[in-house]
């Protein structure tokens, strides 16, 4: 294992304080428990919004933390969802007496950890709601399973809220918000390698020369199965296959389009499968008018994509528009 | 020995720390096959804090919420509130008993499974940690005396363990799989039949 | 090879399509001879940036383009500098009449290909400068070689020259305004692995499991040698002391920090090593007053890093801080 | 044959697209060893473009321009401006001459290197392109006739290029790696005398 850190233990602490140093008018790092969280925060009369998970997601969720996106965000270790202790700090140092929304990506252990954290703050009389993500169409929603992951959607879930929330939307819209954004975006992903945890030392699965993982979620786990590897535009084909059929467009359709990179797929493929996303989402009728490309919601070095589609109301544009001041989103500001 | 005092149960977890420590890699293996790859690494740091927090504990009860709350702090991922419940629930159940002999044992066992299944809701078959402590405390009662019961209920948990083997997932990252978890013991299981097999040993 | 592409000879050409599609607002795209412009290029009364060079440093420099930073970029065929028809196409189409600068990377291919785009351009009357960057101190400057390669600091002229245009700036200042950040910046390199160009189908070099090269390029050379894997603060350190040595910073100098990864490397990773050259920095008395994080000039999906130290003035500042909107630096508007 | 008329330049220029076509992974390695990998890619795409150009070309001069043209303008890298000066110069060169002869084939390839010289500031010895083609234009002078003369400027140029391989590089991306360049063939250099043996091969 080659990486650049220098102890597996203190790679999500030594981060956190690069981060710190690098992004000092943005943000400020909580150390024990650790949290990041904005630098102008808390902000009196906002809803805030907190999220969190494992680490090695970057730039998601600290990366998100800023202006018109997150307030706060708890890394846990390397794939491995924070703790309640975290949380709860983070949701009193950022509470601006209206409101905290924890956005949770829909793993067992975000879900009980960010639970037991709104039940503590519920405590200290905070008022606190929590929506759940679940975008991923690679897991059959059932009875049977833990249900769908939290992916992409996530990302433009934080985006579209944080910016609501800014321009002063209250706690139950923010929240609506991001149950409708929830509920309008499917996401699909591919690995075409594994990662390798820095605590694990080794990859987490072994593919061959010509096999990918297909159906992957964003703890380099295996996926829904596997598969001999295809040209990107037939891979970006099945990549959209369950996502058009999971959330049915109609012609006239506007639609955000996020192509994500796992984190080892250089940005020149991205743009290949985005080429070819658009495509098809052109040939059912349905207009691509927003667009997100690059590596956002990480697997570690995990080298393959993700698509996320978002169905867009006249609403979502506006937040999606509006300014965003984080370390790796920004724009209008 | 009729009944587990407090500085029995400490001795019991600060083996159950070493043990975790020491079987980190084969149970992030596991993980790996199923999951994330995480499990033993997550024990170990969690059971780690607690070696170095148990000092000058007076009751089982407060010894145990310690260790729970401990657990909810350090662990993280699904099984940190889960093994934080298990041990927050037997310290509740543990301050309505003077002494913990093999009844009140198997009734803090008991609560401890109580409060795991309404956190997590799984239940035995989902290929999870229930599919241990479930046989385990089941395997409590009727014993002759508290040692042989431990060493039940320690047998019941290793081959629940043994026996998600065969099973499909429903909880946890591991239903993410389908099929492809097939043929794989659980993680969580695994390190629940190791926590109660290492008490079975220091009472045995 | 597993990689998200169709065909290696299309690559570039895919890419820059997905591009088209996903930036219609900031960009354009012209094919035969491929180079994408702004927007609303050309801008009457305003200098033209152009850069240009070797795919497969993506976003470098294609996302660049846009309004505060470069008018065009001229992407070539996988690291190979692109031909003198694209400069010169590209050159005729943002000249808004007050003369276009070249920014220029020293490589042999790519000063020649400018060179002759340069002379060509003069020829049909457009006044074009031209500046060649050299930041990178892994290579001897000196009569026998050809002179040191225009690597980080590269991305940070782009940027700061492009603002100092958009306010205004005439030819001449923006020349001698990019001279000045390319003699203020130094830059040093790492590979943790080798990456893949698709027409080669293998990679270009090979390492052991703890060996790395030091002191690369961004074509996926061969570095200036080959050494044993070390913990992230150390290869810090050896990142640094050649920077800090080559452009002597005295106490009390404000200073950039341009953390960047080569393309496989996760962000959480290039916190880690901000964290210790930001220490190494505040040693010497100097203050990290702005950050650049990411992978920016990339070799595909090669893993490693390599660190930019830009010595700033209030001017530089100024600009930098100016508004700048294209695919991949975003800020201020 | 007495002197090389338009006919056997384009067949001559055919042919050598097709050997760096068969020699582009040839040549790639030798660069991937010394450069960044790209030179038998580079080449066989810029001979590849003037194949399918060179139908109607009159004279040698116009012949030449085109491919000179055509190379800067689809090969790119520095063997890009470097080979299509060669070419454009020789073109120039050839339009002083009637037929080009022996003695006017010496002047052409002269003109040639010359150029390459001025555009890319490399002298013998540098381990470039140079290194074959200036033994080369060298050889040229004192054969019996024009297809010893081709046969000896092959050689000569074969010759040079594998004496770059203890060299260092001063010039191009191999001058980057100092020492670590020595032990390696250049690739510019290879390719340089793989055209002129194709010629040679055509002629002899
Ligand atoms: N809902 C649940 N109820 C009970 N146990 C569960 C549940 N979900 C997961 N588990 C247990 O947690 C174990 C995984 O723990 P761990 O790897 O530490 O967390 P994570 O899955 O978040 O990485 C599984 O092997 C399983 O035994
Ligand atoms: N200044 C120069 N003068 C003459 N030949 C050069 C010079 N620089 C490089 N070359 C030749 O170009 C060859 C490399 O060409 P190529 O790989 O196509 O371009 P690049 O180095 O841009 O990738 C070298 O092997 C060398 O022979
Ligand atoms: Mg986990
Ligand atoms: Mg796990
Ligand atoms: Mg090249
Ligand atoms: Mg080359």
């Amino acid at each position: 294992m080659k990486k650049l850190i220098n102890d597996p233990s203190q790679v999500v602490g030594e981060a956190l304080e690069g981060m710190a140093l690098a992004h000092p008018g943005l943000i400020r790092v909580h150390r024990t428990p650790d949290f990041i969280m904005r630098a102008d925060g808390p902000v009196r009369g906002k809803v805030a919004l907190v999220s969190g998970g494992g680490s090695g997601h970057e730039p998601m969720h600290g990366g998100f933390v800023g202006r018109g996106m997150l307030d706060a965000a708890c890394p846990g270790a390397i794939f491995t969802s924070p703790t309640p202790d975290q949380m709860l700090e983070a949701t009193k140092a950022v509470d601006g007496g209206v409101g905290v929304l924890h956005i949770v990506k829909n793993y067992t252990g975000d879900v009980l950890n960010f639970e037991m954290a709104a039940d503590l703050a519920k405590e200290e009389q905070i008022n606190v709601k929590a929506v759940v993500t679940d975008d991923d169409v690679a897991v059959q929603d059932s009875l049977y399973t833990a249900g769908r992951r939290g992916v992409g959607g996530t990302v433009l879930a934080e985006k579209i809220c944080g910016a609501a929330a800014e321009t002063g939307a209250d706690l139950d819209a923010v929240t609506q918000l991001c149950r409708d954004v929830n509920a309008s975006v499917r996401s699909m992903g591919i690995a075409l390698s594994a990662c390798t945890v820095p605590h694990a030392g080794k990859p987490s699965f072994s593919l061959g020369e010509d096999e990918i993982e297909f159906g992957i979620g964003i703890h380099g786990e295996p996926g829904r199965n596997r598969m001999k590897h295809e040209r990107a535009d037939q891979l970006t084909e099945m990549l959209m296959e369950p996502i058009m059929r999971d959330l049915p467009f109609k012609r006239g359709d506007h639609a955000l389009l996020f192509v994500n990179g796992m984190g080892g797929t250089p940005l020149i493929e991205l743009y290949v499968v985005f080429r070819k996303a658009a495509s098809i989402a052109a040939q059912h009728g349905i207009t691509i008018s927003r667009s997100l490309v690059g590596s956002y919601i990480t697997s570690l070095e995990m080298a393959g994509t993700s698509i996320s589609l978002l169905r867009l109301d006249d609403r979502m544009v506006r937040y999606w528009d509006a300014p965003v001041v984080t370390p790796a989103l920004r724009w209008g500001a | 020995m009729e009944a587990l005092d407090v500085g029995i149960l400490t001795e019991w977890l600060t083996r159950a720390a070493q043990r975790f420590g020491a079987e980190q890699a084969h149970l992030c293996d596991l993980d790996a096959a199923i999951g994330d790859g995480d499990h033993g690494a997550n024990l170990a740091r969690g059971f780690a804090a607690v070696a170095t927090k148990m000092a000058g504990a007076e009751t089982a009860s407060g010894l145990f919420k310690m260790v729970g709350m401990t657990l909810i702090g350090t662990v993280g991922g699904a099984s940190g509130p889960l093994y934080g419940t298990l041990f927050i629930e037997m310290g509740k159940e543990a301050a309505n008993h003077a002494t913990l002999d093999q009844s009140a044992w198997a009734q803090v066992l008991a609560a401890g499974l109580a409060g795991v299944m309404a956190r997590g809701k799984a239940r035995p078959g989902d290929k999870t940690m229930i599919d241990a402590l479930a046989p385990a405390v089941k395997a409590m009662t009727g014993a002759a005396d508290l040692s042989t019961a431990l060493a039940s209920a320690a047998a019941a948990a290793r081959l629940g363990a043994a026996e998600t083997i065969p099973l499909i997932a429903h909880k946890g990252r591991a239903s993410y799989l389908g099929d492809r978890a097939v043929g794989h013991q659980d993680p969580g299981a695994t390190s629940l039949a190791m926590l109660l097999a290492v008490l079975a040993e220091l009472v045995g």
